[in-house]
């Protein structure tokens, strides 16, 4: 029998016992931390109380008064383009009894109505009205003071909307750090950039949220776990096709990717691009950005927590020609085992219809719910997480050791700590590594 | 969205065309419970479309909350043929070990259209359990249009599946409605 | 397989009368009329599904969660009728949906195979909860005197594990 | 709750010697989380028949308390237990619920076992290992997470507690009475096990199954009601023993001059795996219920007769905590293996038509035990202990006679054993000794 020589403590105590089941050096991450409800109310307030979240792109909300119910965090919030055109993110509760004011999930709107004793806001979250008013005396409304709780913080990069409730938070720019070179080449690549197609899939996993995390910058996985793809020749039938690339430590927590194809496969290279948009690129691009996104077949990456984009190209049928799709994804946890999974679908504003289309069709077939890829990851989220939920299997770790000798390279054009290999667990540890800290409440 | 299906004339319960329509249904449903995917495939059209919308939730002033821009299938024939080679290698981990799944299809309304298709709209309620989990259901609409091939049979050239959820509380969508 | 042109109307409406005739006694716990639409010579079997990997057989005939005869059932609804079967008494408020009927006439005899598929609801105490059970039935009519009579079921539920505390309903 | 709360509470209110049960041990979180971890986590747990790993590479999946396991029988014919998770993130290896296989291989990364536990490599070839991880594996840390295991009477066993007692000094006295459930003669499992989920906590079941001979006549009065049976005693007759480490015994007899109710062409076998003794009492044998602590049942129902030949359809039962209100119930049909195919038959659907999930007794038995799980959410909102009364034949005396070993009662009307297995589950709840 072996050793197990990975036993942790069972039991939580103060924040030392943190860094005990958190070794981000070795790469031994304790099962615990996925499951256990003690550390979910820690992430709640230590996380989920202070981060930037995304919370929409500003091409879902063009016109004044365009708003979308989205999750900032764990709390339930509005995306509003207000009257005077700017975007704002609001708590969805009545300042009165905290009921949802907005009980949609897309609309264009001049006021937000609650529903239960009738208070209006405007779509600034300025509260203009309450029914039946004349009953409140003088001074008893105050409604300068009671209008709709606002996001501390909004910002956008490449029209990307993130929000912060902590009022503490460093800004967007500041938090983002080195990963704001690399949205700025993913997404600011064509004329106009990218725009969001209809509205996000939305469905509920019973997995620890973390699963998720940890899965984005995850290549490893691709072989095993997509196999059926192999088999049916729409996937290389080489275990290395892909650890060819790079992968980037941006810092914060952040991390990406970038994965070449065959040297020979120029249509692999450049996102898979059509001609017209590899010309935009050029253009968009400066020479040291370029560098990177000229060989680069896919690319995706994580802005801490919950937040990833996936750049990717696959056929959707059995001998079809490969497509490439931007697909945004977040993560809302619901409790330490249940998570609701959001996804977006994003093309080239300055794109022709035909490939517009195209990259549609090949992301819905392979990813989201119902996708050839994506079904098969979610049947290992919920598996991970039933599997780590029990009194022996909380007593160990997990496995992260991947790379954890190797070095990082010192001829990268972009910023950041980057290795010339996108087989490896250098991304999931310095994530976990940005999740101890915060956690420590640093 | 609207692919015209309530155009045309009611086709009544009782009549044999109806029966065969009805028919069908039911034996979609039981190849489909059953695993007899390539039988499934053959009940199709060459230029079978099969569309599943996301729903959103909205004002009934704003519409029924369906986006024809945004989808959870937006399959062909031959993408469809894809996903069942698919299931049959030995690695479609979602779907191995198999969901068990049930079809529930009533609701059933026929018209003829002039086009010589026939439009039916029937309510399905689609249940499946994995493993020793509890049940994961699914509930909605199909809207298909079924046209006859020169063998005589009826076949599915197009289907909408409008569900009833925005949040899909289930896994994943291996499984086909 | 058909349940349209090649069974006659008559069958057709027959057979759907017959098992919402069927599914209605046993929700208005009938279990007298419900026993006498069974033959004398029935059996009555509800084997145990498992999970395999696929094009493994994942239902097991070995062991059942009902293996009955007319004996069996006679004596199972004789105890639901004394005022001590706990465990339906009070009894449960149960929904029978019925639906997909398929009629696969046997050539040679005077039986049908029909195919259904059934959902029950089951609701109990006070909770506000209620469990389902679904799966396929594959019951064969007979004519008799008449009238028609079940002759075999055979029900192939839908969970590895069943999601409700007893069996003390009928499928 | 802390957990030095709910350990004060529990050593404040829990007095099995006096016969004294709070009510809220049934079901309270708190509790359930301790057990989970002290109790589940630490003793032995039956996992498997030997039967049900017919050759090199069978496996089942159990669990043990509510984590999933492989039970598997290795390539060299050894029964292992592992945890059914992969070293590298914890995903579950073995998705059916039995096969044979040579190796697991996970779906995510594509770790691969062999059917020893030990790491292989990852998926097919290693072209892609040496890709991955070029300063190469250390093959031995990730060796599946192994149970210890041991066997006894093809019943396999296993605990997470590497160091505690055997499994022959956790079995105990019990084992005499085993023999005759179990030992008598070459078992074997009928299929597959029922499976179905009940609102209850996981003790209700297993303390009836222990204990409680008493409430047949209420419980299953349609036995008498249908004249199954005569009179409303007709559970008692017999012995109710404590054997000692919180397993119990419940053993209805018949006059021996009816002779034995066994098959009698399996008269032979039985001779040669029992002592005159437990010979003896297996002759007399009407029914015969126990309880392996803390959660593994099994029972020989009352004899019924089937045409014109009695039988009775044995099983074996799980009941697989799910929360601290819920459980899994697996229910075993088992069989000797060399009994008629009458015998095997009708002794299977009288197993099927009075217990398991469709069964005339199990369904009377889960009716109680969720109203009961239910009613012990009082004790939240009392501010005083509600006590249960386990004091039945708490003064009685063990018969000094009785040919097996352990505390014997004439008669199985007692709450002895009861008694006893709550001290037990005490003790390891409150982790006092290696359960």
């Amino acid at each position: 029998m072996s050793e197990n020589p990975t036993t942790l403590p069972t039991r939580l105590g103060g924040d030392e016992d943190l860094a005990a089941l958190v070794n981000v050096e070795d790469g031994l991450i304790s099962r615990r931390i996925f499951t256990d409800p003690a550390i979910f109310e820690l992430e709640k307030e230590r996380i989920f109380g202070r981060a930037w979240f995304f919370v929409g792109h500003e091409t879902e909300i063009p016109e004044p008064g365009d708003l979308v119910a989205r999750p900032v965090g764990m709390d339930p919030g509005i995306l509003v383009r207000d009257d005077e055109g700017e975007i704002r993110v609001l708590l969805n509760s009545c300042r009165h009894r905290g009921m949802r004011v907005c009980r949609t999930d897309r609309e264009n709107a001049r006021f937000l109505r609650c529903p239960y004793h009738g208070w209006v806001y405007k779509t600034s979250g300025e509260l203009v009205s309450a029914a039946a008013e004349s009953h409140y005396g003088p001074d008893e409304l105050r409604k300068t003071e009671f209008g709709l709780i606002q996001a501390a913080h909004v910002d956008r990069i490449q029209g990307l909307i993130f929000a912060t409730w902590d009022p503490e938070a460093p800004s967007l720019q500041e938090y983002l750090g080195d990963m704001a070179y690399y949205l700025d080449l993913v997404f600011g690549r064509t004329d106009g950039g990218l725009e969001v197609v209809g509205t996000p899939q939305v469905w509920e996993v019973d997995t620890a949220w973390k699963f998720g995390t940890d899965n984005y910058t995850d290549n490893y996985h691709v072989f095993s776990t997509h196999h059926s793809l192999v088999d049916l020749g729409m996937l290389p039938n080489d275990p290395d096709f892909a650890s060819h690339g790079h992968m980037i430590d941006a810092g914060n927590g952040h991390v990406l990717h970038f994965v070449q194809g065959p040297p020979d496969d120029e249509e692999f290279k450049a996102f898979g691009l059509p001609a017209e948009l590899r010309e935009q690129m050029r253009r968009n691009l400066s020479p040291d950005k370029l560098r990177i996104a000229e060989p680069a077949g896919i690319s995706v990456g994580t802005v801490w927590p919950t937040f990833h984009y996936m750049h990717l190209q696959s056929s959707d049928v059995i001998d079809g020609k490969q497509e490439p799709f931007m697909n945004l994804r977040m993560e809302e946890p619901l409790s330490p085992t249940r998570t609701r999974m959001w996804a977006w679908f994003m093309v080239d504003r300055s794109a022709s219809p035909e490939f517009k289309r195209r990259s549609q069709e090949c992301y819905v077939r392979t990813f989201g719910p119902a996708g050839l890829f994506d079904q098969d990851d979610m049947e290992n989220w919920e598996d991970c997480t039933r599997a780590n939920l029990g009194p022996a299997a909380r007593r160990y770790t997990l496995h992260h050791r991947m790379g954890v000798d190797r070095e990082p390279i010192s001829d990268w054009p972009g910023p950041g700590t980057v290795w010339a290999d996108s087989y490896g667990e250098m991304t999931q540890r310095a994530w976990y590594g940005q999740w101890l800290r915060q956690m420590q409440g640093e | 969205m609207d692919q015209g299906i309530d155009a045309g004339t009611r086709v009544k319960p009782g009549s044999d065309l109806y029966a065969e329509v009805a028919d069908l249904l039911l034996c979609e449903a039981d190849a489909l419970d059953n695993y007899r995917y390539d039988e499934w495939l053959g009940m199709l059209t060459e230029d079978m479309t099969y569309v599943m919308p996301v729903r959103t939730s909205q004002f009934l002033t704003d519409g029924k909350g369906f986006h024809g821009d945004a989808n959870f299938f937006s399959d062909d024939r031959e993408s469809l043929t894809t996903r069942v080679r698919r299931l049959e290698t030995e690695f479609a981990w979602a779907e191995t070990p198999p969901s068990r799944t049930r079809h529930f299809i009533s609701n059933v309304l026929v018209r003829e259209r002039e086009d010589g298709e026939l439009g039916v709209r029937s309510s399905f309620m689609l249940t499946r359990t994995r493993q020793d989990h509890g049940y994961q259901m699914f509930t909605g609409e199909r809207q298909d249009r079924l046209r006859r091939g020169e063998d005589g049979e009826l076949r599915f050239a197009g289907r909408v599946v409008l569900p009833d959820q925005t949040v899909i509380t289930a896994t994943n969508l291996s499984v086909i409605f | 397989m058909s349940a349209g042109p090649a069974v006659d109307l008559e069958t057709r409406l027959a057979v759907s009368d017959f098992l919402v005739a069927e599914a209605a006694a046993l929700d208005e716990r009938r279990f007298e009329d419900w026993l006498g639409l069974f033959t004398d010579d029935v059996t009555y079997v509800a084997p145990v599904r498992v999970t395999r990997r696929s094009g493994s057989p994942d239902v097991v005939d070995e062991i059942t969660y009902f293996d009955e005869d007319k004996q069996s059932l006679t004596l199972r609804v004789k105890r639901l009728l004394t005022d001590v079967a706990w465990a339906e008494d009070p009894p449960s408020m149960t929904r029978r949906f019925v639906s997909n009927i398929r009629i696969i006439p046997i050539p040679d005899e005077e039986e049908l195979t029909v195919k259904n598929n059934l959902l029950l609801f089951r609701s109990r105490g006070d909770e506000g909860t209620y469990d389902l059970i679904v799966g396929e039935r594959e019951d064969r009519l007979r004519e008799e005197g008449g009238e028609l009579r079940i002759c075999r079921r055979r029900a192939v539920l839908d969970q590895a594990a069943l999601g409700t505390k007893n069996l003390g309903v009928f499928l | 709750m802390s957990n030095a709360d709910i350990r004060a509470r529990l050593e404040a209110t829990v007095d099995p010697e006096a016969g004294a049960i709070p009510m809220f041990v049934y079901s309270d979180p708190d509790v359930y989380r301790l057990e989970l971890e002290n109790l589940f986590g630490r003793t032995w747990l039956y996992v498997a028949h030997e039967s049900e790993l017919p050759e090199a590479g069978s496996f089942v999946v159990r669990r043990m308390g509510e984590q999933s396991v492989i039970v598997g029988r290795g390539d060299d014919e050894t029964v292992r237990v592992f945890l059914n998770s992969c070293r590298h993130r914890g995903m579950r290896l073995a998705n059916e619920d039995f096969g044979c296989t040579e190796m697991w291989r996970c779906p995510y990364h594509g770790f691969t076992y062999g059917s020893k536990g030990e790491f292989l490599g990852t998926l097919i070839g290693a072209p892609y290992e040496r890709q991955a991880y070029p300063e190469g594996l250390d093959k031995e840390a990730l060796h599946l997470i192994e149970a210890r295991v041991e066997s006894y009477r093809g019943m396999i066993f296993a605990t997470w507690s590497l160091d505690g007692p055997s499994l022959d000094e956790f079995l105990g006295n019990v084992k005499w009475y085993l023999d005759i459930v179990l030992g008598r003669a070459a078992m074997e499992v009928v299929g597959v096990p029922q499976k179905w989920i009940v609102p209850s906590g996981w003790k209700l079941p297993s303390e009836n199954f222990c204990a409680d001979a008493y409430h047949t006549a209420t419980a299953h009065s349609f036995l008498a009601r249908l004249n199954l049976v005569e009179g409303v005693d007709f559970g008692r007759d017999g012995y109710h023993v404590d054997p000692g480490g919180g397993h119990g015994l419940g053993i209805g007899v018949h006059d021996p001059a009816e002779g034995s109710y066994f098959p009698a062409s399996l008269e032979a076998e039985y001779g040669r795996n029992l002592d005159p003794e437990q010979l003896d009492l297996l002759h007399r044998v009407k029914n015969f219920h126990g309880n392996v602590f803390p959660n593994l049942s099994f029972l020989i129902p009352n004899f019924i007769p089937m045409g014109d030949q009695l039988v009775s359809g044995m099983m074996l039962r799980l009941w697989q905590p799910l929360g601290p209100d819920k459980l899994e119930v697996w229910s075993w049909h088992l069989v000797e293996r060399d009994a008629p195919e009458q015998w095997k038959r009708l002794a299977r659907k009288m197993y099927v038509q009075t217990f398991g999930v469709s069964g005339m007794f199990d369904q009377d038995d889960t009716e109680n035990w969720e109203a009961q799980t239910v009613n012990s959410n009082t004790a939240l909102t009392r501010s005083d202990e509600v006590m249960l009364h386990y004091g039945m034949g708490i003064s009685a005396a063990p018969l000094d006679d009785f040919p097996g070993p352990g505390a014997a009662y004439d008669g199985k009307f007692s709450e002895a054993a009861g008694r006893t297995f709550y001290r037990t589950w005490l003790d390891a709840v409150l982790a006092r000794s290696a359960a």
